[in-house]
């Protein structure tokens, strides 16, 4: 009897070995990187409502971050300023400007504007502002330089990984308290940041949760 | 939630001023941290509906299905941040307010701390600066909290049963009260939890309509005491005993220590059980009970004898002590009592009249409030002449004035007279005695005007239902046991439009005032000052009471005639001999019936019984014999020409003639979750001489009924001294020097040294957590496990998960029944609360396969949920089994829908629970363990506060650190004994770093070398020598056998299900 | 196995009954064996797969439903965590081990008589070991997050806890599973080869010509062969005792009473051994009764020499019973002896579950004593019971250890019965229709027994074999 | 098959292994390198006589276990060590805790041995080789039933069509075929 199979059999084993390698590779490497919080959450930048510019408040006008987020030093959570916050000024400034059309309707009705969420922990994290910024964690650390963002974008990852980055070496990113909120500061003089920041790990004995799972999940 | 939550009251916002002020001007421990705690995430700023924390692990498990679906979809899903227009005053986002206030109650209201996250009360805390409850608090109030929350309250006004709005009845009211004349027509029936204002109400009501009728019921009241009181002492006094002054107490069917005494009768006894070394002093407890309490498990000499016969021993009793003191009046008021003839345990009556007689001016004896009015006043006779009254027994003024009985006012009903009856909180159709046919009164009345935070019995067949609000929505005062007067303060406005009763005596009385200024009245009333009190009216809100406003002491004498003339008049009890007695008990958990809806309270295991979700027959396992009966067994049991059927329970300690019942369970109106749990037996409550009856047949039908019962075995096998150590005062003394005495007992008495092979790795936090429980001060009352359950968002899991043994109680108090040679007659019973030991070396976490559970550096046992994958592994290893498994996905699904597909299985929880929900802790979902943590949460938050306040400050020596004893775990704050000691064993100044290394200190299972962070303080029994079972005293520890192998049904009450 | 050049005289034949009767020849061997698979489909093969696989299926639903709605719908609780999900991972995987063992140990001590029985018992192994995997799959609260068991960095940062005995298990098993499906397939190779050459339609001609990889039986291709299969017997061997042994761990590392033993892992190897084949017997009885064909390869010598195995490990786990025993009472630690002798073996009537315990002793140590008898090893009716009495009895042996350490240890207030769910017991049955279907499917389409290894060991095999050829 | 395509070699059927073990040694005297005897199993003797060494096979495995061994010490070591110890069980974080580590390397090892083996076997037998022209000559297959055969290939250097079939016949080869590609 003849053979089964014809000559080209011979090397369809290898081409479909050859296959499956590249596509498991691909997927693989797509799930790598597409399933990333680096992917998924560097870059969302929504639409808000109304059209705030933190380039404009923050930067060119460098109001400090803590007129608006007034509680950050004394709550766990960075508040959303109240429509009061921004009549304060809007009173008087661009009273009519259409852009704050929003603004005034919910002043007048006390119907609350709606921003729409840009960093949010995951719920089983529990992020403490206050302790972060008074022990010497920049605003720029975790939120990027908003000051120069016209609309708010989410610039870290906000992975655990990412997390354990700074509680395992902290001195990479503290700074004094006062520069906290200073988000264009760079290491004065001669020193580095690392040096800088050795220095302050060293005075005020930081040390963060790297061990201790509930300094986090509670 | 709704929005209106974050509207915050603009009266409230004074008290919380003031609070807060006084924060930084008392600069108490616990307001240092109440000030300090703060929390992320500000729930009011993410937006109403999304409720993402509880549901957080199926967010994630969406988002991780979406992603294979599409890229796009790994996008999170928009949420908005929605802020307040207009900032709220003293509100921050994540931090918590706290308010005075307090819970009314019959027995006396409770000072409270109300912890509010954003307008959302979400947990209370007794009020550490009120002298009765120091901080402390019960489990009612600790449950109240779920109460305001409960979707099932009534939320509008009926009108005969139909839905109405207060505007029309407001009209129908106008109309009634016009035509209402002298009164004559009005009714009134209030429940015994009257506050100041009311009564100031009542009062100008009365003057307004002279002729109306006030009457007032409680179903678990004091009526027999007073009545007793009255004739002892004369009219409106009250006798309040003051154990903190007592050596010997003997309490005579009275559970002190439980259902039947206030906070202060149980911190008063604590105090004087508290020991730091055999010199100490102790009081020593007599108990004299038909059935095992919470009261007879503390007892060092415990007599069990049928309720019925408690009038015999107090005869007894009082004859012997007539003999050695001489007291001729005494004696003779003895002798005219007519009891029936008992036998009692030899030279018990002898030796304990000794003992009493010889500690006079410094003994006690309580009768119990449901014995005949001659037995109390027989008691209150032998106290006077054992020099109590004014000392160890207080008398003073009641504080609000006497008003007629349920009965006469079913009476004057029936006449047919009254056009308008107002109910005001009370459920007498559910509850009233059984022979004053309260149903044919009320329809006698034209119409019925209910108020209450339920539609109940009552509301449903009332023509008007107002519902009330509940006491934190509302303005009110109240009065502690100590009769201080305190302020009711609203955290919150009304979920459910309730009315406050205040407000509705207002219209009536015809005050026009808003609800705050009807209280600010009465303040000023009570305070007798004139002009402007606005200081003292701020004082009182800072510190949630009115200093020196405590009722004083009268002195008063024992009006002997009065007495005989009761005494001589007392019925002879007749049938006591044959049969059983049936004696009405008043329920650890729902009361008289109004907390059934409240699933905290109706999962918590009866701390005696263990029962949950039910009430049943309690009977002695003789008895049980006797009957052929097993535990679940239903038995009939017929008393005169009404019967009814119950489940039997057994229980080891009960008297053997002697069968009790608990009331208030078989509502029918009232939310899912209490409607038809267990059985109503208040058709055989009469309103006779007392709350027991006689000449009861019991009968086993053949008919089965599954208890939930949450401990299966109550025997300690023989573990006693491995499990929970004790000595007698005699033991001690001996082995004072002896530091090991308690610590080398049971197995560790023989095992050898524990030595590891391995180093620890360190532990090198400034912070070491740990935890004492003093076994000698601890009741047993289970207030740590609802406080445990408010704090860490535990769910109910229902009746039918209980019997598959799946309660989730983070903590538990075991309770055992042990004896030396197996007496299931008369064990004693040993309570122990079970948290997690937090074990340095603990087996759960070597043993998960996903280091879901690991250690930390401050020596806690940390539990991350959100990678725990269930395996159950760790429950597995745990010696202590303290783990919790969540089955089902309890916080998503209703209890009675897990079993359906979950597909199609609704979900979600009701938004007003969620609002309940600490957001300090995680929700757990389906699929994951979950174990006590020692309040991590509140552990992070301490820590937090100390590193911000730390802040840059330089020239720290150490890492910031959490000064001592600032906050407690939820468990050890609650503790009404403080019992429980929670703290840091690393700082020296630390409470529990010198209880840690107190001789009495042991651990549990030592010989495993998990070096538990739990240590437990050995009980010191206080015996008297000269008693016949002094020996008995502690044999629980004594490594005996548990209980006889033929009576193990008696402590596995739930053994049905193997 | 090969011989060198000067041991080309064999030894004097030993007086061995033949391990084919009737002096069988080569092409007897490959006709009669594929001719199981090449007949056309007997009613009663339809009628049982016909009742198996809807009792499969009736298996997976249940799965199904119990992944949708919770672990609660099995009867587990506190303080019982494991109960039959357990109890089925480890009786299961027990049964697979006999396959390995068979193929692998005796072939290593060259036991020839292996030869007959190892196909359809590996096969048996690859079963077991499917229906055991579905357990410690299953039981876990959250499957959708199993994947956290998996070493493979990620953006949390978290790794799986190495230490875990459960860690262990999850790579044993796969490691056991995929070693023994090489095991398996390997064999398999020369005789789908003779499947392929008798193939009649061109389906299978061509399905049984990919399995068999393009099969010549040349002898530069049978050394490579030979030497590849001694070493998967090696390797097999340790893996083989190690499985179990980690199983075993899941407990012995344990601080529970009656968990807490050092004699565990010898102990679990043997029940394995002892349950397995028992397990295989179930199955080659029937087997050899429905194809008398057989009856000349799988003969009375084959049976006879598994229940002597089956007498010696079910004595080595008597013993092991015997020995647990014996330590508690030796031993101070009143737990221990609790555990053993009032939860399980029960003699002051607090044990709960002293019927599990008792089941468990007569079946496996009792019962088995009566293959001191060579009348009774070789009556196929009475190996058959008793091997009834062996499955179950290893089923209540992993009961009696996980559920009496659990309800009642060391707090006698955390004590709580357990009682399985109707779910629970429908899962447990399901996995025996998955087995059964499976083990028919392998029965109808691929040769029950090793063609060409049954073939080695003809007398006609051996190249100095003389005599008169057919 | 069409003539014009080319030779393979010559195919021989012998009756018994026996009788393939004696020709194969005769085969193996003249010299012959490209040839090999195809059987239903393993003949006892059969590599001796064709003169075939031990299989290469078993070194290349414990390079392979090897592998697996260093693998699994990393893949357990590495994480608990390095990358994120953890305080379990106040277990120390290194090699004291070594006994726990061993189960998972020791699986690893057999894992990576046992694929060696296998996929080793697969490359020297040269098999997922589907077309062969052995498989032309109609008789061959019966090697997989109870044919002895052996194939000498065309391109050995003492090949040819006529004395290598003579030799065959004459030590005792049936059905001698000429084999084509």
């Amino acid at each position: 009897m003849a053979n089964i199979f014809p000559r080209w059999s011979n090397w369809l084993p290898l081409k479909i070995i050859f296959c499956l390698l590249t596509l498991g590779g691909g997927v693989s490497a797509g799930v790598w990187y597409y399933l990333n919080p680096e992917y998924m959450r560097v870059g969302y930048q929504p639409a808000q409502p109304v059209p705030f510019s933190h380039k404009i408040h923050a930067g060119q006008l460098n109001m400090d971050c803590r007129y608006c987020h007034s509680y950050v030093e004394t709550s766990a959570y960075s508040n959303i300023p109240t429509t009061q916050v921004c009549m304060n000024c809007h009173s008087q400034i661009q009273g009519t400007s259409p852009k704050l059309q929003l603004v005034r309707d919910s002043w007048q009705t006390g119907k609350p504007l709606e921003w729409v969420q840009v960093h949010k922990t995951p719920e089983h994290a529990y992020f403490h502002h206050s302790v972060h910024v008074n022990r010497g964690v920049s605003c720029v650390s975790c939120h990027g330089k908003v000051n120069e963002m016209d609309v708010v974008y989410h610039a870290q990852s906000h992975s655990m990984a990412w997390c354990l980055d700074c509680h395992r070496n902290p001195a990479d990113f503290l700074r004094p308290v006062a520069e906290v909120t200073n988000l264009d500061w760079k290491p004065q003089g001669d020193k580095t940041q690392r040096e800088i920041g050795a220095a302050l790990v060293k005075d005020w004995h930081v040390n963060p949760p790297v061990k201790n799972c509930a300094g986090c999940h509670r | 939630m709704s929005k209106r939550v974050f509207q915050h009251p603009a009266e409230a916002q004074t008290g919380k001023r003031y609070w807060r002020s006084l924060g930084q001007l008392q600069d108490t421990p616990e307001f240092r941290t109440w000030l300090h705690r703060e929390f992320p995430q500000g729930a009011s700023e993410v937006e109403g509906n999304d409720v993402s924390r509880r549901g957080f692990l199926q967010l994630m498990g969406a988002s991780v299905a979406l992603a294979g679906l599409s890229l796009s979809a790994c996008r999170r899903p928009m949420k908005y941040l929605v802020p307040f227009t207009k900032g709220v005053e003293w509100s921050v986002p994540g931090k918590a307010l706290f308010f005075t206030s307090a819970m009314p109650s019959r027995t006396g209201a409770m000072p409270l701390v109300v912890t509010t996250f954003d307008g959302r009360p979400t947990k209370v805390e007794g009020n550490p600066m009120h002298p009765v409850n120091k901080g402390t608090t019960d489990i009612w109030a600790q449950s109240s909290v779920l109460d305001l929350y409960d979707p099932q309250r009534s939320q509008s006004v009926l009108s005969s049963g139909k839905k109405s709005d207060l505007a029309a009845f407001d009209t129908e009211l106008a109309a009634l009260l016009n035509t209402a004349g002298d009164g004559a027509g009005l009714a009134f029936l209030a429940d015994g939890s009257v506050s100041p204002t009311a009564e100031r109400l009542r009062h100008l009501i009365l003057a307004k309509y002279p002729k109306a009728v006030w009457a007032s019921y409680e179903p678990n009241g004091h009526e027999l005491e007073n009545a007793a009181v009255a004739a002892a002492f004369g009219a409106d006094l009250e006798a309040v005993p003051r154990l903190d002054r007592a050596d010997i107490v003997l309490t005579v069917d009275r559970d002190i220590l439980g259902v039947e005494g206030e906070i202060s009768s149980v911190r008063g006894f604590a105090a004087k059980r508290k020991v730091d070394g055999p010199k100490s002093k102790m009081n020593r407890l007599y108990v004299v009970e038909n059935r095992y309490t919470l009261t007879g498990g503390m007892s060092d000499h415990r007599l069990r004898l049928p309720a019925s016969r408690a009038g015999a021993f107090l005869k007894a009793l009082a004859t012997e002590l007539a003999k050695l003191s001489g007291d001729a009046g005494l004696a003779s008021l003895a002798s005219s009592f007519k009891a029936p003839e008992t036998k009692f345990k030899d030279k018990w009556v002898e030796e304990t009249a000794a003992d009493l007689w010889a500690h006079k001016g410094g003994a006690l004896v309580l009768a119990g409030r449901r014995q005949p009015i001659a037995v109390q006043a027989l008691s209150f006779a032998i106290n006077a002449s054992l020099g109590a009254l004014g000392k160890t027994l207080e008398l003073r003024k009641s504080a609000t004035a006497p008003t007629v009985g349920i009965a006469a006012l079913a009476e004057t009903l029936k006449k047919g007279h009254t056009n308008a009856l107002f109910i005001l909180g009370a459920n007498p159709i559910f509850n009233a005695p059984a022979d004053i046919r309260w149903t044919e009164a009320q329809a006698a009345a034209k119409n019925v005007i209910h108020i209450g935070m339920e539609v109940s019995e009552t509301g449903a067949k009332s023509n008007w239902h107002v519902p009330s609000a509940h006491y934190l929505e509302q303005w009110d005062d109240a009065r502690a046991s100590d009769g201080s007067y305190m302020v009711v303060q609203p955290v919150i406005l009304p979920l459910y439009n309730g009315v406050s009763v205040n407000e509705l005596l207002a219209k009536i009385a015809g005050v026009e005032a808003d609800p705050m200024d009807l209280v600010r009245q009465t303040f000023l009333a009570v305070s007798g000052k004139k002009g402007d009190i606005t200081a003292d009216w701020v004082d009182t809100l800072k510190s949630g009471y009115t200093k020196g406003s405590a009722a004083k002491p009268v002195v008063a004498t024992l009006q002997a005639a009065s007495v005989a003339k009761v005494l001589a008049e007392a019925p002879v009890l007749t049938g006591a001999d044959k049969d059983f007695e049936l004696v009405f008990i008043t329920d650890s958990k729902v009361d008289d019936g109004r907390y059934a809806n409240n699933g905290w309270l109706q999962e918590l295991p009866d701390p005696v019984t263990k029962l949950t979700w039910d009430n049943a027959a309690l009977i002695s396992p003789a008895a049980a014999t006797k009957l052929g009966v097993h535990t679940g067994d239903v038995l009939k049991l017929t008393v005169g020409d009404k019967s009814l059927e119950i489940a039997a329970l057994i229980l080891p300690g009960h008297a053997d003639t002697s069968i009790s019942v608990a009331v208030g369970y078989g509502r029918t109106e009232v939310g899912s979750l209490g409607r038809n749990v267990g059985v109503d037996v208040f058709p055989l409550l009469t309103s006779t001489e007392s709350r027991f009856r006689v000449g009861v047949t019991a009968v086993k039908t053949g008919k089965k009924h599954a208890l939930a019962v949450t401990q299966e075995h109550g025997a300690l096998e023989g573990r006693g001294a491995d499990l929970t150590r004790q000595a007698t005062v005699a033991e001690w003394t001996e082995k004072a020097d002896d530091k090991t005495f308690f610590k080398k007992m049971g197995i560790d008495a023989h095992a050898p040294e524990n030595f590891s092979l391995y180093s620890h790795p360190p532990l090198d936090d400034v912070h070491a957590w740990g935890m004492t429980v003093d076994l000698n001060s601890c009741i047993g009352c289970a207030a740590c496990m609802t406080a445990c359950q408010a704090e860490n968002n535990i769910p109910i899991v229902g009746k039918e998960q209980v019997i598959n043994g799946r309660e989730m109680h983070w903590m538990r108090t075991d309770r055992y029944f042990a004896s030396e040679g197996g007496d299931v007659d008369e064990p004693e019973m040993v309570s122990q609360p079970l948290m997690c030991q937090q074990c340095e070396n603990a087996p759960c976490e070597t043993v998960c396969p996903v280091n879901a559970t690991v250690h930390s550096e401050d020596g806690l046992n940390v539990m991350a949920y959100n990678r725990c994958i269930g395996t159950r592994y760790c429950a597995n290893n745990c010696p202590f089994k303290v783990r919790r498994f969540n089955f089902f996905d309890y916080n998503e699904r209703s209890i009675t829908s897990l079993y359906r597909w979950n597909m199609i299985s609704e979900k979600g929880m009701a938004d007003s629970l969620q609002m309940q929900k600490n957001p300090n802790v995680t929700v757990r979902m389906r699929g994951v363990m979950e174990k006590c943590t020692f309040c991590v949460q509140r552990i992070q938050e301490a820590k937090i506060a100390a590193k911000v306040h730390a802040s840059d400050s330089a020239g720290q020596t150490t890492q910031p650190r959490v000064p001592a004893d600032v906050f407690t775990s939820a468990c050890a704050q609650v503790c009404p004994t403080d019992a429980i000691t929670f703290g840091d064993i690393r700082n020296p100044e630390s409470k529990i770093s010198k209880l840690k290394d107190d001789q009495r200190g042991y651990r549990l299972l030592e010989y495993l070398n998990t070096e538990n962070r739990v240590w437990y303080l050995a009980r010191i029994r206080n015996p008297n020598p000269k008693m016949p079972d002094a020996a008995r005293a502690g044999s629980a520890s004594k490594g005996g056998h548990g209980h006889s192998e033929k009576h193990e049904s008696a402590h596995t009450p739930n053994g049905g299900h193997a | 196995m090969s011989k060198t050049a000067l041991s080309l005289e064999t030894p004097p034949d030993l007086k061995r009954p033949a391990l084919v009767s009737n002096d069988r020849s080569i092409g007897w061997v490959s006709h009669n064996v594929c001719d199981i698979v090449e007949a056309p489909t007997p009613k009663w093969w339809l009628l049982a797969i016909s009742i198996t696989s809807p009792i499969a299926l009736m298996g997976l639903i249940c799965i199904i439903y119990q992944i949708s709605n919770g672990v609660g719908v099995w009867g587990e609780n506190h303080p019982n965590g494991w109960a039959w999900d357990i109890t089925n991972f480890v009786f299961w995987i027990g049964i697979g081990h006999a396959g390995t063992l068979i193929s692998a140990v005796l072939f290593l001590t060259r036991q020839k008589w292996r030869t007959s029985i190892n196909r359809a018992a590996e096969a048996m192994t690859l079963f077991a070991v499917i229906c055991a995997g579905i357990f410690p799959a299953i039981h876990v609260g959250r499957v959708w997050y199993a994947w956290f068991l998996a070493p493979i960095p990620n953006t949390n940062a978290i790794w799986p806890n190495f230490r875990s005995p459960l860690l262990w298990d999850v790579f044993a098993v796969s490691t056991y599973f995929s070693v023994s499906v090489l095991f398996w397939f390997v064999g398999l190779i020369p005789d789908l080869a003779t499947l392929r050459d008798r193939a009649k339609s061109k389906l299978a001609r061509t399905l049984y010509g990919i399995g068999a990889l393009g099969w010549r039986g040349g002898n530069r291709q049978w050394r490579h062969y030979e030497m590849a299969y001694l070493l998967l017997a090696g390797l097999s061997t340790p893996l083989v005792l190690s499985v179990h042994s980690i199983v075993s761990f899941d407990f012995a590392t344990s601080i529970m009473p009656g968990w807490h033993t050092t004699i565990f892992p010898p102990y679990f190897v043997a029940g394995a051994i002892f349950g397995g084949f028992a397990m295989v017997l179930t199955i080659m009885l029937p087997a050899a009764k429905i194809f008398p064909q057989l009856n000349d390869m799988i003969t009375r010598h084959h049976v006879d020499k598994m229940a002597k195995i089956i007498l010696l490990t079910g004595s080595i786990v008597g013993y092991a019973y015997l020995m647990e025993l014996f330590v508690a009472w030796y031993g101070v630690n009143k737990f221990e002896s609790f555990t053993f002798f009032t939860a399980r073996a029960n003699v002051n009537g607090e044990g709960w579950y002293q019927w599990a315990y008792w089941i468990m002793m007569f079946c496996n140590v009792i019962s088995p004593q009566i293959f001191w008898f060579k009348k009774m090893r070789t009556n196929y009716i009475v190996v058959f019971i008793v091997c009834q009495f062996v499955n179950v009895g290893m089923w209540f042996e992993r009961f009696t250890i996980i559920v009496t350490s659990l309800a009642q240890d060391f707090l006698p207030s955390s004590w709580g019965h357990y009682a399985p769910s109707t779910t629970e017991i429908l899962t447990f049955v399901g996995t025996f229709g998955i087995f059964l279907t499976l083990f028919l499917v392998f029965m109808r389409f691929l040769p029950m027994i090793a063609i060409s290894e049954v073939k080695g060991v003809l007398p006609e095999a051996d190249p100095h074999h003389h005599h008169p050829k057919h | 098959m069409s003539q014009s395509r080319k030779v393979y070699g010559l195919g021989a059927e012998f009756e018994s292994a026996g009788a393939l073990l004696t020709a194969a040694a005769k085969i193996r005297e003249q010299g012959f390198s490209h040839w090999d005897v195809h059987t239903p199993f393993p003949i006892h003797g059969m590599d001796a006589a064709m003169g075939l060494g031990k299989s290469k096979l078993s070194a290349v495995v414990f390079v392979g276990g090897l592998i697996g061994l260093l693998t699994g010490i990393a893949l357990v070591s590495i994480p608990s060590f390095i990358l994120y110890p953890i305080i379990v069980n106040g277990k120390p974080y290194d090699w004291r805790t070594g006994p726990a580590f061993f189960p998972i390397i020791f699986e690893l090892t057999v894992l990576f041995s046992a694929f060696t083996a296998v996929g080793t076997m697969f490359v020297f037998n040269n098999l997922f080789r589907f077309y062969h022209p052995v498989f032309n000559w109609d008789r061959f297959t019966r090697f997989t039933d109870d044919g002895f055969m052996m194939v000498i290939e065309a391109r050995d250097s003492k090949f040819s069509e006529t004395r290598t079939k003579a030799l065959l016949e004459e030590i005792g080869g049936k059905h001698v075929t000429l084999i084509h590609d």
